[in-house]
């Protein structure tokens, strides 16, 4: 029974969140968070340069050959620092193209990828909800023309993974004809969104992209649930930290037993969550038959306990939690996104139980 | 039980009736004149009738009627159909003027009460600071006596409508000897003047509702000040006998409700009508019934001040119950509008019916303003163990006497 | 405008108040809860000679003529006093036979129940939780023969008042050939529940049952709302007492800011509910095309809350709470009959539902 | 991470279950005895075998092995696989020998451990009283030396077992004059003895899982104290390092999920089972998100409790945890069982499955005594915020120091 990170995967937390600590911190993160531009190439140079941009991509294509274990403490990591960039997408761009495609195709790409020298993105809602496979029906006969919804950093990446209609997958080449992109007004500005306009654009299908697609939905749930779970630690510890600081009534107000005991209930519904994630990460690479149920608990669970942490922050902030300036709402913002993305917590609560049978 | 409002409270809303089609909208040249300027003259005339600014004496420009909550009712219900301009809002008529007519001098009366309720003058307010939130009386900014002029300095939070305001009422610390509650003073100051300096506070939705305002070297008369030194603490504090609208809250709420209703009707689930989904239903039903019991308590609030009764633990619950429903509300409708939940909060002022899906992300971040704008819930649940339930004070809470 | 009761209703309320705290005080509300027998005929008496029995019937047959407002506000007082007895299925039975009923049967029937010759229960539950008209499958074919659940004092009751397949309603004299009952281990001892087989029962129609049928529902649904709303303040009442003086660490206990916001909490999800009740039952007699939905509302939301005042109310208490010598136990299980008799909370929610064609 | 134990555990249960297959269930005349003699006698033999008793040593009656909470909980799933009886469950071992073993005079663990290990002595716990329950250096049972003996007079409350037990430990006030905790002492009482007075206190159930303790003019033989006068306190808080079964809470809120499930399978909403009802779903997924979230939390517990590292809140929060599930499965479970809401509670011994309809009425009222029992939720969040979060200490909490 082990049921605890290797020392090898806390080095790499560690390793990647000192790199975060120094590279960009509250005041960096705010700069990026409040520019027109959020992509920061020197900050994502530096996530590749540790290795990030191929984790779980074989040995053979410059990747690290790891686990989606260890793809996904490294979610938790940059959750907790809310740190911006275009690790998922990116990290689930490779992820398809090594379990769907072409021995070529992943010749040409995984490298690349692997190396930073590619940015990928993952290109997978539609208009109304629709982020499953089953749903997309944006129809790839050659060309691409149609529309995705919440890409993100799609006017950064270079490669785009298209969902299309019968769930398979396609690259798309950003640059190339008949690829529009237009930034969304979205709420978390760590991670940019764009819509995605096809105009007879033309894309290459993954071979094995319809058996992809799901795993490519079962590591994005996990991602998604590690970012939350990262995300929510620190909305916790931010609040314990105001409350331990900040004075009423000549006292800090952590003295006060009401919030004591909201502060408490934050820490409950967070903490135990570790392993529900790293469970569902541990099942898609080693425990196949509960991969798919583990990752949409995981992400309806975690998403959904981290959400409530982020408005219970704001209160235990006081007023103070409800601007701009404060750290909290980037924090917040970062948990809507991982709530929503890839479809809600109802959702995927429904699948888990059409999954278990019931 | 009775909830029409018999024939007294009915024949009156015939009198305004007749009033209100003879009276708005303005007719003739008198119709293109600017918005501001018609409702100043509509005021003018509705005050001279004797349906707003009521409980005013004649002297300071108000129509100066008998206290009575239920005709106070019926001319909001009945401005409110004709969509005419109801009294000039703002903190000005909330807290100033009533605190002048109480505890002013009559110079000050005469001087900035009629054009208070006329909205020719408006006001801010300049009580919290950074550090002075829920332990206010904390207070920071000091106010000190050189030659004939208050000298201020400081810094105040959370002000509404900074920009905008001709004047603040500000507690200020004009003796810092004296202990805590007892060291303030209510001054009165022209924020168009230099060493005023008004910065929006960004919420996180986007929008600035509130300032923080800078205090340097800011100047006032020596008598601009209500009540004596040191009283400023008991002066903001005052309570006055005016006729509140206690069913306000709870018909935002309702109105909150069935904007998040129609917004069930419109957006789709599964292929269907989110309305049509048992989850939905269970969760929209459930919130109504919170609404009906706060709309309800609101009616059993208004009667009960009609009589001059009380409406026992009511009136200290109105504000935490219509925070509750409207972060519920908030994050129903978040979850109602699918992917749109990743864009960033849209158009929702506070107090208006959210706008599109983009307006329910901003219901769903602005209701947790609730909980803290004036008074954290906390607070508010103190107030109602304490003064409602009769449970002891707390600890810390005994160290402020004034609250 | 006057949402507020008349000085004839709140002296309906002091003085059957005053009645219930003389005639069953708490000690003799244990007694009664503990005993074999949980039906207390003086009390009933009691009762029956304040006019109880007859609150809604019409003058010309004895009754006070009143309107269900009047019925619920006594129920309140009654759930607050937690007071054993039939008032509800008696009153519900009269109500049944002054809509539904012949001249013949009014005449019979309703001086005698206004009067408390006669004890009048309603039989209106059929295994598998139906209690709806339109649930009903016991076939009136001039006699009965089936079983009705949970039919309160049913062994002390001289007339059922029975619902039948269609949705109708007949009469059966308990003491009549066929009819047999055995008590049900209910929660709630203040008001016992029995099983009542009929095996070729004689019964006798009301004409206007089917009309009849769905007022019954309601003015049901309001009079156990009024209960559960009496019953719900009172514990708050209860845990509020208990604060102000069990002590620990040298002060009352009430001094914790985290049990002050618990107890504030309490209050205010039942303060407000005060009026959803009376809504509902002004509506029963005056606003006709809201009556039915108004009850369900106030039901469901009503029962449900107070359902959780009654938990929060055993843990305000401590160890003590959960004993069955600490009297909140005994307004628990009270509640627990307000909230299921009739149907649970989400049943009657999803009606509201479609009553507002959502 | 690996969720298997690895190749040495694996040994160990290939091990077990041939002792076990030897040695349980009892062959032949053995067979013939009645319940507790068979297990007294399989207890002994696992114990030889090193199974039992690990951390007793031999002079006990223990089989003093190292310390390995692998091993431990490998021993009791096997154990449990083969419905084994395991190491004598109750108070006394759990509580009693660990006291004695750190505590105790020689003379009183050669008296005591060996038979409460072997489940011949049964003990309760004397220490809550009806006015001290959080605040338990309150208590006020008198202990007074009178001779050689000490005279007992009080009541306890919330006493297990107390019918059955032969001892109990109780925590009495022998020094009056000292400060409040410092004058309470750690005594043992023979139970059979007259004015020892036992009452079943029936629970809100109608079960009667506790009872009250009434000693009056009770005597206990002056040595029969561990610790020395006035150490009770101390002596009563020791935590001893023994194997904790980390993952047992854990197990039991799995056990309540699946009996759950079964019961959404089993009965019917709309003519269909309630399983498939949409709202009935979202609330099972819902609560399976904590389930496995504990679950997995006593994983890594136990996987940090063998590496000898703390696993940081978790062990703080388990007992909330397990409360909130058991409370929501009880809050489903009850919505779930249909008119049979009206029954009263069923049988429902703590800690083991609802039994039909009227277990699922026990599990909505019994799922409430985990908040009281043991530490209030109140008392269990002041700890999470103290020691875990490093919140200040409450002002009245301080006044308790021993807490």
């Amino acid at each position: 029974m082990n049921f605890d990170l290797s020392e090898e995967q806390l080095l790499l937390q560690e390793t990647v969140g000192q790199f975060v600590a120094n590279e960009c911190p509250p005041t960096r993160l705010r700069e990026l968070f409040d520019a027109d531009d959020g992509f920061d190439s020197v900050l994502w140079k530096g996530m590749i340069e540790l290795g990030l941009g191929g984790i779980t991509l074989p040995d053979e294509f410059g990747g690290a050959g790891l686990e989606m274990l260890d793809l996904a403490v490294v979610s938790e990591v940059l959750g907790h620092a809310c740190a911006p960039g275009p690790f998922v997408p990116h990290s689930l761009a490779g992820l398809a193209i090594a379990l769907g495609g072409s021995d070529e195709q992943k010749q040409r790409w995984l490298p690349r990828l692997a190396s930073g020298e590619t940015l990928g993105t993952v290109a997978i809602c539609e208009s109304g909800d629709r982020w499953q496979l089953e749903e997309w029906a944006l129809a790839a006969d050659g060309t691409l023309t149609g529309e995705k919804l919440h890409v993100p950093f799609a006017s950064n990446a270079d490669l785009l993974v298209v969902g299309v209609a019968g769930g398979g997958l396609v690259l798309v080449e950003r640059d190339s004809t008949g690829v529009s992109v237009e930034e969304i007004d979205g709420a978390d500005r760590t991670r940019r969104l764009f819509r995605v306009t096809f105009d007879g654009a033309s894309c290459e299908p993954l071979p094995e992209g319809v058996a992809a697609a799901p795993r490519l939905r079962d590591a994005g749930l996990v991602l998604l649930a590690a970012d939350a779970f990262g995300a929510a630690r620190r909305l916790v510890d931010m609040s314990v930290e105001y409350a331990q600081t900040r004075e009423q009534f000549g006292v800090t107000i952590g003295h006060f037993q009401a919030l004591k005991h909201q502060l408490a209930n934050m820490a409950v519904e967070v903490e135990p969550c570790r392993g529900l994630y790293w469970y569902a990460a541990h099942a898609f690479d080693h425990v196949a038959e509960e991969a798919e149920r583990s990752a949409a608990l995981a992400k309806s669970h975690i998403t959904d306990r981290a959400m409530q942490v982020a408005r219970d922050a704001v209160e235990a902030h006081g007023g103070i939690g409800f601007t701009w300036e404060c750290d909290v709402q980037i924090w917040f913002k970062r948990v809507m996104f991982d709530r929503a993305f890839l479809g809600a917590p109802a959702f995927h609560r429904e699948r888990a139980a059409q999954l278990a049978g019931w | 039980m009775d909830l029409s409002y018999g024939d007294e409270y009915e024949a009156l809303r015939g009198e305004l009736r007749q009033f209100l089609t003879r009276s708005w909208p303005l007719q003739g040249e008198e119709a293109k004149l600017g918005f501001p300027e018609q409702a100043a003259l509509f005021r003018k005339r509705a005050t001279e009738a004797g349906y707003l600014n009521r409980s005013i004496p004649k002297r300071y420009g108000g129509s100066e009627q008998p206290a009575d909550v239920l005709t106070a009712q019926v001319i909001r219900e009945e401005f409110g159909r004709a969509k005419a301009p109801g009294e000039a809002r703002g903190i000005g008529t909330m807290m100033l003027v009533p605190t002048l007519l109480e505890r002013g001098e009559e110079w000050q009366k005469e001087k900035w009460i009629p054009g208070s309720i006329s909205g020719e003058i408006t006001w801010c307010q300049g009580y919290s600071e950074p550090g002075s939130g829920s332990d206010l009386a904390s207070l920071k900014t000091r106010g000190e006596l050189v030659g004939d002029e208050w000298v201020i300095n400081g810094q105040k939070i959370w002000t509404s409508g900074a920009q905008r305001a001709d004047f603040m009422f500000c507690l200020t610390r004009t003796e810092p000897d004296a202990p805590k509650h007892a060291g303030i003073s209510y001054l009165l100051i022209d924020m168009k003047q230099p060493g005023v300096d008004v910065r929006p506070l960004k919420q996180m939705t986007g929008g600035a509702t509130f300032n923080e305002v800078f205090l340097n070297d800011v100047r006032a008369p020596a008598d601009w000040i209500v009540g004596k030194r040191g009283e400023g603490w008991i002066v903001s504090r005052t309570t006055l006998k005016h006729e509140r609208n206690s069913i306000g809250a709870a018909t935002q709420t309702s109105v909150i409700f069935t904007a998040l209703v129609r917004l069930a009707q419109r957006v789709e689930k599964n292929g269907a009508p989110a309305i049509r989904d048992p989850v939905v239903r269970q969760r929209l039903a459930t919130l109504e019934g919170y609404v009906r019991a706060h709309q309800y308590s609101g009616y059993y609030q208004l009667t009960r001040d009609s009589k001059g009764e009380s409406a026992g633990l009511i009136p200290l619950m109105n504000k935490l119950i219509g925070t509750t429903i409207s972060q519920e509300a908030g994050k129903i409708g978040y979850d109602l509008v699918g992917e749109d939940a990743l864009l960033a909060a849209g158009e929702r002022t506070l107090g208006l019916m959210p706008k599109g899906n983009q307006g329910w992300v901003a219901q769903f971040m602005s209701s947790l303003g609730g909980s803290i704008a004036g008074g954290t819930a906390n607070i508010q649940r103190n107030i109602i163990a304490e003064r409602g339930l009769g449970l002891p004070r707390d600890a810390a809470a005994d160290r402020s006497a004034g609250k």
